[in-house]
């Protein structure tokens, strides 16, 4: 964990209540895809915890929706600086994924699987991205995963842009077979996708309420079959096989 | 150079500032986010004597200045702690550390005293009388000055480790709690604990936190903690850890002032990770602006 | 058309947006501010047999959201208020007022009450127990269910007018006091009054209050207002106003959700004068949002 | 009162530790020089009570010390705009200031005497002003004073600038007849000034700490000849006949 602060580059809409914000500052704290940083707001006790989207040496991409008061202060900052901790929690572990992998993201869940499958390509990896949404107004960051190259595809709740249904109906639209997978998104949908694929090695990327996101006040706990994990510091990614739904 | 040191029941520590149980793990966190050996000391989180995986999540609520905690004590139990955390924190803490100990009986208590008797480590023994008594249909052992002092009274006996109780600030008079802990023969007492609080999530129309309600800490409870502190200074003759709200020198030293003799610091340590060492790094030059020379001599001065 | 009305023992209100005693006094300034006659109600300034000064200066003090007063219930007597602030009070508000009593004995708040008899602006009577008992060593009423009965009891027989007695947080468990003032006749509870608290001013070394200790009130003490009206509601089945720390059209709604019938806005009109209209006017777009289509529906359900 | 959104033009050290704050905005609800606004700060509870310095129809200048985080934090500030409650409290009454009134401001009192000096020379009165600081480096506005045209006295307590003492030292050295006196500054000035000129007609202007600033709290009560008075609302300015030493 690092202590940084970034300067903000942009902080722009890019779908429905959904922002792309990009910081500048030193990133070095982070090691794998699927980590996150906790924001400090002003005016807000606690932090607020965003997937890392994506970064290089110096820029940080992150991409959130505004749901309560947090995001929607953050979603009015349009310059000035912000005091974050960056590099906490596990993130996917991109050797256990397998050349063809596939990567599943709903809504608030899709910005960490940017981040994994330019890694995994850039490993050499194949991945297969399935990306879920409510409707055609949130839809987000479909052509920046088919820049990546990875084959891309959409399903939409309401079937207003791409496959009708939820990712676990695109999924099976596609019926593909994958080395492994990894998966961020409401837990329900974790849940669907863990059953749909019963056989394939997954990674998921769960959400708790967090108090500090280092490990040390047992906010975020959660019962795993190899004992009690704490979602911030041992998480956010379990395996598929040691979750207890 | 700056006097920080003060001495609690014998024990001398470099300055008062101390993080608190809950809010602080092991240290095993923090000594990679800084040297955590310029604490005066730490308190590591309640200990009970099984382990306990804690409440149903969520478990935190934001409020206003502050949080609600609803964690149930979660930790691995006594053995485990005496066993593999005491030494883990031996490697990287040099100096006495307080041991956190709960209990829903006061057997429990004893039986989390004893064990905590052969380490030389543990230079003080913190009593969460926080907790239902299981045996009393759950009434809190802190909100009666008769269960707290049983509690006292039956640690007392099987330790001579200095003991501290940590009392509650949910009750109408903590000065009467204070004096019974006192009699039945605390060495000290920290105070407080967190405040009954609770929010609800208006989208859901039902509490933020699984239990419903939780323990309210941060800045907000600061003003509660102090005149907490003032009037249980003026009630006993043991010294007293001043915790509540506390975030910045400034909080320390009004602590102090009201007669506190060490500080402790909770859930700033969970926003902003390095507040102790800001803290420490800020109160000698605080010192300076008040011409106080041993921080030792302002313990009580409002009174 | 949001309907934001409630009833209150019968007294219907245009919403449930009330400022607090103490926060507005007799509604003069204010009503140069904006349209107070927007207002479900509104609480006028604790109101004593005899003229009051209060205590000595200074009587406030700041703190992280929040801030400690300590008036002493500075008030120009029972008759002045009768026979002179009521007058002027008709002439700008149209709807009936509460009038907030406090006292020392047991018959003082008597006397206050009958004296408020007569007055048909006066539509509920609230009376503030959070006063030191001048007869019993100078306990506080509100300290115990057997006295908070007692001045329940006594108010109870002299006045056909709802009576909502205001509860102290101060005090181990609310319930016990809320479920005597119930069973002495109250037809309804206001709750929660201040938390004691106190600063320090470390460049003074002593207390900034000159009584040393007031009470703490502001955003900082919402979760724990909303823990004692949860809790009450639950056991109570009287009405309740629910006070303390409120200053957003959100915080009503978790007032209410968690079972308070009406809210009070007490030290937040004191910083923004135009609070009590922004709630009324933000609460209609969070209903909207919120699916809330009567107001008087989401009381009580988030128990 | 009006509640007025001003815009910050300047805001400057004249002095140790003490700023002139010149701000834009709706100045209608100042009637009287010897007022007060009530400003709110981002993080603070409480407004924070400032004298009027000075005003015409757009412009508010302010002049504070620096004494706790509020006027610091408002030091830093250096655009931006600040919510302001105006035209707070009675102020001074130049109708009872006669033609030759002596004005006497102390530290952080000196303020509202320049605001009250300019009316009363627009008024063709002709004011002595006496203004007392510790010590050189604290004082201000001295040739502002001269300016308006008023004969204008300092002292400092160390003597490192005009006459070495108190107030009333120089009041004494200057040793002239007045029609009235106005006052601002501590209370133990305040008082010494009373005791020195018993037989002129007084104006002081006291300070309280105050929650609302507007009439309502009772928090800022004292107690005069003629009854109980709130600083806020029938002060700041009280009459030297009813004040209760
Ligand atoms: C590890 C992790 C990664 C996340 N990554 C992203 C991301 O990349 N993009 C994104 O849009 N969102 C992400 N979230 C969810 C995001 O943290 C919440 O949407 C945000 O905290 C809401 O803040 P608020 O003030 O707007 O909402 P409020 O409801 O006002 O917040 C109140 C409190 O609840 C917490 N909270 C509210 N919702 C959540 C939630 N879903 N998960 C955890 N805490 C919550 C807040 O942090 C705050 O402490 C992530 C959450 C976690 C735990
Ligand atoms: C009517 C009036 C007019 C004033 N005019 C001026 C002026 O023109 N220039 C100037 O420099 N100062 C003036 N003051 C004093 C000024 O209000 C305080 O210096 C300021 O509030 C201190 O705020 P702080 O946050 O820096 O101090 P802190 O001590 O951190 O403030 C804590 C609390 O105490 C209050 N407080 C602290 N000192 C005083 C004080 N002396 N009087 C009243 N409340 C206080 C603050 O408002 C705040 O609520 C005036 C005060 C009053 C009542
Ligand atoms: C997340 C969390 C966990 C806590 N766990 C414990 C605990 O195990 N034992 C205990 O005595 N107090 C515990 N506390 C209470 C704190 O030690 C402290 O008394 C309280 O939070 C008030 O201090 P603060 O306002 O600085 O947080 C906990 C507090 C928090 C926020
Ligand atoms: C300045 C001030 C004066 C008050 N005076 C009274 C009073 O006379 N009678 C009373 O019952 N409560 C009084 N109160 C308490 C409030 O009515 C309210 O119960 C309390 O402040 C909590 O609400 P808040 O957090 O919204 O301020 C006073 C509060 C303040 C801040
Ligand atoms: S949020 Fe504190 S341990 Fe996970
Ligand atoms: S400060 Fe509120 S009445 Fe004067």
């Amino acid at each position: 964990m690092n202590q940084v602060i970034f300067d903000i580059i942009t902080n722009e809409k890019i779908a429905k209540d959904v922002y792309k914000l990009v910081l500048y500052g030193d990133t070095s704290g982070i090691t794998a895809p699927g980590q996150f940083v906790n924001i400090a707001l002003d005016g807000f006790f606690l932090r607020r915890p965003l997937s890392v989207c994506d970064w290089d040496l110096s820029l940080l991409t992150l991409i959130y929706k505004t749901v309560g008061d947090g995001t929607k202060a953050l979603s009015e900052m349009k310059r000035g600086s912000l005091d974050i901790l960056t590099g906490l929690g596990n993130g996917f572990d991109t050797e256990l994924c397998g050349a063809n992998p596939l990567l599943i993201g709903g809504g608030a869940g899709v910005p960490p699987m940017y981040g994994l499958c330019k890694r995994l390509r850039e490993m050499g990896a194949a991945p297969t991205v399935v990306i879920g949404f409510n409707g055609a107004e949130d839809v987000f960051y479909y052509e920046e995963f088919e820049k990546l190259g990875a084959l891309t595809a959409v399903g939409t709740a309401d079937g207003s842009f791409g496959i009708r249904g939820f990712v676990t109906d695109v999924i099976r639209a596609l019926d593909l077979s994958y080395s492994g997978y990894c998966a961020c998104g409401p837990e329900p949908m974790l849940k669907a996708v863990a059953e749909e694929l019963p056989h394939i090695k997954g990674q998921l990327s769960f959400e708790e309420r967090m108090a500090c996101g280092f490990g040390v006040c047992m906010g975020c706990s959660c019962k795993t079959k190899y004992g009690s994990k704490r979602i911030c510091k041992d998480g956010p990614v379990l395996k598929s096989d040691e979750v207890v739904w | 150079m700056a006097d920080m040191s003060v001495t609690l029941c014998g024990l001398r520590l470099d300055n008062p500032v101390i993080p608190a149980s809950g809010t602080f793990g092991y240290g095993a966190e923090f000594k990679d986010f800084y040297d955590i050996n310029i604490l005066g000391s730490f308190c590591f989180k309640g200990t009970t004597k099984e382990p306990r995986f804690g409440n149903p999540t969520p478990r935190i609520a934001e409020c206003s200045g502050g949080m609600i905690n609803s964690i149930g004590l979660q930790n691995p139990g006594i053995e485990a702690v005496v066993s593999e955390e005491l030494p883990n924190i031996a490697a990287y803490f040099k100096k006495p550390v307080i041991a956190n100990v709960g209990g829903y009986s006061v057997s429990e208590f004893v039986y989390c005293t004893e064990m905590l008797n052969a380490s030389p480590q543990v230079g003080i023994i913190e009593v969460n009388i926080s907790c239902p008594n299981i045996h009393r249909g759950g009434a809190n052992f802190a909100s009666d000055p008769k269960t707290a002092a049983e509690v006292t009274a039956a640690v007392r006996r099987v330790t001579k480790k200095p003991i501290f109780i940590k009392l509650s600030p949910n009750v109408t008079s903590i000065t009467d709690v204070a004096k019974a802990c006192e009699e039945a023969g605390a060495d000290g007492l920290s105070l407080i604990n967190t405040l009954l609080g609770m929010r609800i999530d208006i989208r859901k129309a039902r509490p933020v936190i699984a239990n419903k309600i939780g323990g309210f800490s941060g800045r907000a409870i600061f003003p509660v903690a102090l005149r907490m502190v003032y009037d249980t200074a003026a009630a006993v003759r043991i010294p007293i850890m001043g915790i509540g709200g506390v975030a910045t020198a400034r909080d320390v030293i009004e602590m102090m002032m009201a007669g506190a003799t060490a500080v402790q610091v909770g859930a700033e340590n969970l926003r902003n990770p390095f507040v102790c060492r800001e803290i420490i790094e800020e109160l000698p030059k605080l010192m300076a602006e008040l011409n106080i020379e041993r921080l030792a001599d302002i313990i009580g001065i409002a009174q």
